[in-house]
């Protein structure tokens, strides 16, 4: 049974231990995924700052992309193009090429598992478009996105829940976990090296931390697009998980990289799929024109989301935008009639129903991009498993999902590749973490394991500081919006590196008004914004870096793909000073190939 | 932007004194089990009291006729008005529920058949009320 | 405080009668509509009402076995009817323990007992018992 | 596309009106308190606004030890059911509009789950519950390997409805039943229960019956229809129970 009534192993000051062959850091769909091919084969525990049904895979909306071709032709070299090139070739292709074939199997584990996939007439499972997937190598659009109505990442989340549920996996809920246990080790040859051997996490109810001592990590943390105002993420994707990486001295890749996706609700964010333009759903400008006619003739309104993102931010910049303020434009779903919205798109017509007022049964919905996905994150290998530079594995260390970067997406995910990727990562971050498991014992944990935790979170409760979480954190979100959006300048990102620069100061002064023990909400939020100014500071550095426009990273000053010096990922470093303002003192930036199958570069037209 | 110094924790603006929780505020199907429970219980506790005066017949025609004189005046002639409402409301939301459970169709529309009952129930007492108390009142 | 203690105690699997009272709730209910309206009607609103009601109309009516069995069956369904509500009613409201045993306990006793003497008294009642006076009793019962 | 700048000087607006909303909320500490305590937030608000960003207002402006679960912010998440105005809903998704503000608005921990603090309470019960109901699937025999098991539309469906639930407990919380000792098992573990025991794919309906036949089963609802309010997916609650009442009659779904 799944419980949280767990066996302590002990208690030293307060701290309590607890030993688990592998611990997952995160109950989303990359983590129970995991979870379900570790809980059988090892002894394993799920440690996770929510309970795991309220994780933001549940917001996923749209459909998991798989070549069942169920419904037409499709095949998974297709589908493995489609991901390297809306990725803008940033994208290995060895794993691009494992994401599309495993895809299948993905989808079948999910059917069987019991989720209620849509169904064909023949009773199959049902597909539908979506942005950037096509027949032979850009022909046309094709059925590929799996999708039940659409909330495809709520049924992920729960199938993949209950199985947890039948399997008894073990769940610490409401445990943040805070930091990644490093040991120092002689190899024998006096060569010192590190390694995880366990996790700090907070327990939410009683304030009191735990160490837990793994022989495998697993993290699944998900994004962080809380750096943004306008973003899709829910409040608790604070990127805890790829901070604390960054935090150990572990590289991060491709940070520049983030999705902007085309259609949040005007001034929200809250998600409306793309899904609703697979179904038919057209963009159109305030004189209502057909405005992506022009910029992507052949696929129209279903262009990858960098692309259409863009192009709605174009209109309203050249004026063509709708409403009193011409700040948006409008997804028009008029034509498809009530039967369709409501069978096919009811949770988005709700969405547009309750927070805006508008019915898109007879009225154009208000749509502007809104921060949606991290590309990148943790850089991985196919195998899961964490880096420390270009190719030296962590032993012991794996990532799966939105914090990781293994990279299948490059620099512009496809919309349904998301849940694809936490499904196939997932599983093999799981699956081989039982096996490395198998064959290691317990790294001894250092004294003290949780003296850095507690340290900082001593500091933060004790601090007499005046500054507001809230000020500091919105300040960071509002710049954030205007200098590293969908379009970005050397001058605007300089403006927000400063910005980052003097938040980050301002932080240490920051005053926690709550200052019990028990569901410290306040506590944590000033914990999770310290992730937030490292991780904006990095994607920021990044960006600035990359003299270049590709995917989801549009640089007004260079609006050309530069593959002669670009077409490499970003490798960031934390190095030198990690607590000075100026962050060219502490990030140091690098680059790592791009693995290059079958598809050689090419411009990318739709 | 320290704006504002973090507002003191432990000195609670004094908020209307009212320890426990509100009242929940549901609707037709709440409250319609509420009286549906109320007149219930108090339709069983004048069972047992009806049984037991009935039952005074086996003593004597005196005895019974004694206890059944209390029921022919006036305020236990109001009394009878209100255990016969119970009684029309308690059999017409009696069949109501049954309705719900049986029938997908009332699952959808109990609050129409919650009003339904109402209005019968207005109309039985309009029918029933006069004619009781013209007998109870008249000599 | 707000909070229940929870769980009381580990719930209880085994037989258990629940489905066969909800059933006979509904099917006693639809039978009782009947029985509690016709008897309503005929002492309340037929004649002089409550009014008219003495030992002589009793007795008149149970004269009839129609009267007797509607009344005895009105009389078991009612009061099974009732007593199995109210136990819903004390199981919801009282936790496990004396208390609920003894409230319950009550409730079965009084049913019991007076289903019991009710029926005996439907089927063992005397119209006219002897040294009566006449006009207490049913016109039939010629002295 | 180059010439693109964010930096649009916004037009000329009317200013959307703000109003004064007062906030009374049921609050308490553990650690302090004894009992729990009224206190009143006055926040200014719009009246596109939620409730939820009414308790943000408070915690990030005026009080940062107010605690509130809540975490996707557009009712998809299941965080932040709460007693509003008497009545539970989520927070994200109850707009300020939609609430009569020329009366201070009540907020307060849902009912009939242990109070932990402020608005949150223990979880686990309404866990426990559900889990109880086997919410998996169990076929009897294995899928054909690589294919998916067949379903017709109609198949998927029956038990449509009852997939949408995000485990929120707004219905558990809301039932008359639940609040008087907790050991019902509640609206939405049958809920769970009914998405298997109507899915075609599924050979152990009859466990999932047998279990919810229990004393503290379906036959504890009293078709109160405060789930079926509560539920801020729209699921007919009481309907689904009703099914199952009647698929525990037959002895099959
Ligand atoms: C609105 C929306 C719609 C989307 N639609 C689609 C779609 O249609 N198709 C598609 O393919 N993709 C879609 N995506 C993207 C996709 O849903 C996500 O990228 C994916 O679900 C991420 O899954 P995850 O498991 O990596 O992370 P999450 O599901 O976000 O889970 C993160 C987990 O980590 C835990 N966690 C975080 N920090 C800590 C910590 N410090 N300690 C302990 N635990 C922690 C959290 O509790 C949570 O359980 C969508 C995304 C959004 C936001
Ligand atoms: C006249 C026709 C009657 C009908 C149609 C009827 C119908 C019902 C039904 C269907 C229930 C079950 C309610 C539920 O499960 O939610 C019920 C409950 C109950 N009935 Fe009746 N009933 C009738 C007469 C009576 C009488 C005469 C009594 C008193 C002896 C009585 C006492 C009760 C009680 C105490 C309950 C339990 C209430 C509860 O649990 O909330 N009923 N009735
Ligand atoms: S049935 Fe509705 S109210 Fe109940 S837990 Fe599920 S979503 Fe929430
Ligand atoms: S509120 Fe409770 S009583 Fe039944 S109809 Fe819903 S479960
Ligand atoms: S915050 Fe997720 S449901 Fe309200």
């Amino acid at each position: 049974m799944t419980t949280e009534n767990h066996v302590e192993t002990k208690v030293v000051d307060g701290v309590h231990y607890h030993q688990y062959d592998i611990v997952i850091v995160g109950a989303g769909g990359a983590g129970m995924r995991a979870a379900i091919e570790a809980g059988p084969g090892a002894k394993t525990a799920v440690i996770s700052k929510l309970y795991p049904t309220r994780s933001h895979t549940g917001a996923a909306q749209g459909g998991m992309a798989a070549a069942l071709a169920n419904v037409e032709e499709d095949s998974w070299e297709w589908h493995t193009f489609d991901t390297v090139k809306g990725g803008d070739y940033l994208v290995d292709q060895d794993a691009a090429e494992i994401l599309a074939k495993e895809a299948i199997d993905a989808v079948i584990d999910l059917e069987n598992m019991g989720l209620p996939f849509n169904r064909t007439p023949e009773g199959k499972i049902d597909q539908r478009r979506f942005g950037g997937h096509t027949r032979d190598h850009g022909k046309a659009p094709v059925r590929r996105a799996c999708y039940a109505a659409d909330r495809t990442g709520h049924m992920i989340l729960q199938t993949l829940f209950q199985n947890c549920v039948r399997l008894g996996i073990e769940f610490y809920n409401e445990y943040y976990a805070l930091d990644l246990v490093m040991t120092e080790v002689d190899a024998g040859d006096g060569t010192i090296s590190r390694k995880p051997s366990g996790i700090v996490a907070y327990e939410l109810a009683t304030g009191e931390l735990h160490v837990f001592q793994a022989k495998a990590v697993i993290f699944a943390t998900g994004g962080f697009g809380k750096i943004y105002k306008t973003t899709s993420n829910a409040h608790t994707l604070t990127g805890d998980g790829v901070g604390i990486i960054w935090r150990k001295g572990l590289p991060l890749e491709d940070m520049e990289f983030f999705q902007f996706h085309p259609t949040g609700l005007a001034g929200l964010g809250i998600l409306l799929t793309e899904g609703a333009r697979g179904e038919g759903a057209i963009l159109r400008n305030a004189s209502g024109e057909r405005f992506m006619e022009r910029y992507a003739p052949t696929i129209k309104d279903l262009a990858p989301r960098d692309i259409v993102a863009r192009c709605m931010v174009q209109e309203v910049a050249e004026g063509r935008g709708a409403g009193p303020h011409k700040d948006y434009v409008l997804l028009d779903c008029t034509h498809l009639g009530a039967e369709v919205l409501e069978t096919k798109l009811p949770d988005i017509t709700e969405f547009a129903r309750t927070y805006l007022g508008v019915d898109p049964v007879y009225e154009p919905v208000p749509v502007m991009p809104t921060a949606h996905y991290a590309m990148g994150g943790i850089p991985t290998n196919v195998s899961a498993e964490v880096l420390s530079d270009n190719t030296t594995v962590v032993p012991g260390l794996y990532a799966a999902g939105e914090c990781a970067c293994v990279s299948v997406h490059g620099s512009n995910r496809l919309g349904t590749n998301s849940l694809l990727d936490i499904n196939v990562f997932g599983k093999r971050a799981g699956r081989n973490a039982v096996e490395y498991v198998k064959t290691v014992d317990f790294t001894p944990l250092p004294e003290d394991p949780a003296a850095f935790v507690r340290g900082m979170l001593d500091q933060l409760r004790d601090s007499n500081g005046t500054e507001r979480i809230a000020a500091i954190r919105k300040e960071l979100q509002d710049e954030m919006d205007k200098g590293a959006q969908v379009f970005r300048t050397d001058e605007s990102l300089a403006h927000v590196t400063k910005v980052i620069a003097g938040l980050r100061e301002r932080y240490r002064n920051v005053a926690v008004q709550d200052k019990g023990k028990r569901f410290n909400t306040d506590l944590l939020e000033a914990v999770e914004l310290g992730f937030l100014l490292d991780l904006a500071e990095v994607v920021v550095y990044s960006a600035r870096n990359r003299e270049e426009s590709r995917g989801g990273h549009m640089r007004d000053d260079f609006p050309n793909r530069d593959d002669e010096n670009y077409m490499q990922h970003t490798m960031a470093y934390l190095s030198g000073d990690a607590h000075s303002s100026d962050a060219a003192d502490h990030i140091r930036l690098d680059w790592k190939p791009v693995t290059v199958t079958r598809y050689q570069p090419m411009e990318r037209k739709y | 932007m320290p704006d504002s110094q973090a507002r003191t924790l432990t000195a609670p603006t004094p908020a209307k004194e009212r320890p426990g929780g509100t009242l929940y505020r549901g609707r037709e199907g709440m409250w319609s089990w509420v009286l549906h429970r109320i007149t219930g219980v108090a339709i069983f506790f004048f069972l047992l009291v009806h049984i037991l005066d009935t039952a005074l017949v086996r003593v004597s025609p005196e005895a019974y006729n004694a206890v059944i004189g209390t029921y022919q005046t006036p305020i236990m002639g109001l009394g009878e008005v209100a255990l016969v409402g119970a009684i029309v409301f308690h059999a017409f939301n009696g069949i109501r529920v049954i309705l719900v459970d049986f029938w997908a169709w009332a699952t959808r529309h109990q609050k129409l058949l919650f009003w339904i009952v109402i209005g019968l129930w207005v109309i039985v007492m309009l029918g029933f009320t006069p004619r009781h108390l013209i007998n109870v009142f008249s000599h | 405080m707000t909070a229940i203690p929870f769980p009381d105690e580990p719930r209880r699997r085994g037989t258990n009668w629940e489905k066969w009272g909800w059933i006979y709730m509904r099917i006693s209910g639809v039978v009782l509509v009947v029985l509690v309206f016709g008897h309503l009607f005929v002492n309340l609103m037929v004649g002089e009402g409550v009014k008219a009601i003495d030992f002589g109309f009793v007795g008149g009516k149970w004269a009839d076995p129609f009267w007797q069995w509607w009344d005895v069956t009105m009389l078991w369904l009612a009061l099974i009817h009732g007593a199995n509500g109210m136990r819903t009613v004390v199981n919801d409201y009282t936790k496990p323990g004396t208390v609920q045993r003894i409230l319950k306990g009550a409730l079965l006793a009084s049913v019991v007992v007076l289903i019991v003497l009710g029926t005996l008294v439907v089927f063992t009642f005397e119209p006219c018992p002897a040294g009566s006076p006449a006009d207490l009793l049913p016109s039939f019962c010629a002295a | 596309m180059s010439t693109a700048t964010l930096e649009q000087p916004p037009a000329e607006a009317a200013p959307i009106e703000s109003f004064t909303v007062t906030f009374l909320i049921r609050r308490f500490d553990p650690d302090v308190d004894t009992e729990p305590r009224w206190q009143d937030f006055d926040v200014e608000m719009y009246p596109t606004d939620r409730v939820l960003d009414a308790l943000h207002k408070i915690k990030w402006e005026q009080d940062g030890s107010l605690t509130f679960r809540r975490s996707c912010a557009h009712g998809i998440c299941g965080s932040d059911a709460m007693r509003i105005n008497g009545r539970n809903r989520l927070a994200c998704k109850t707009l300020i509009k939609d609430l009569d503000i020329s009366k201070p608005i009540y907020v307060e921990a849902i009912k009939g789950l242990p109070l932990e603090k402020d608005l949150i309470v223990d979880m686990e019960p309404f866990f426990a519950s559900y889990r109880e109901v086997q919410p998996f699937l169990q076929p009897k025999t294995a899928a054909a390997p690589g294919k998916e098991r067949v379903q017709s539309v109609a198949e998927r469906a029956r038990f449509d409805d009852t997939t949408k639930c995000i485990l929120c407990a707004a219905c558990t919380s809301s039932c008359p039943v639940f609040w008087t000792d907790g050991q019902y098992f509640g609206p939405a573990a049958i809920v769970n229960a009914h998405r298997f025991i109507f899915d075609s794919r599924d050979d152990e309906a009859k466990v999932r019956l047998d279990i919810l036949n229990d004393k503290e089963g379906v036959w504890r609802c009293r078709t109160t229809f405060n789930c079926t309010e509560a539920c801020p997916r729209g699921i007919e609650v009481t309907k689904a129970i009703a099914e199952v009442k009647q698929a525990v009659m037959r002895g099959k779904p």
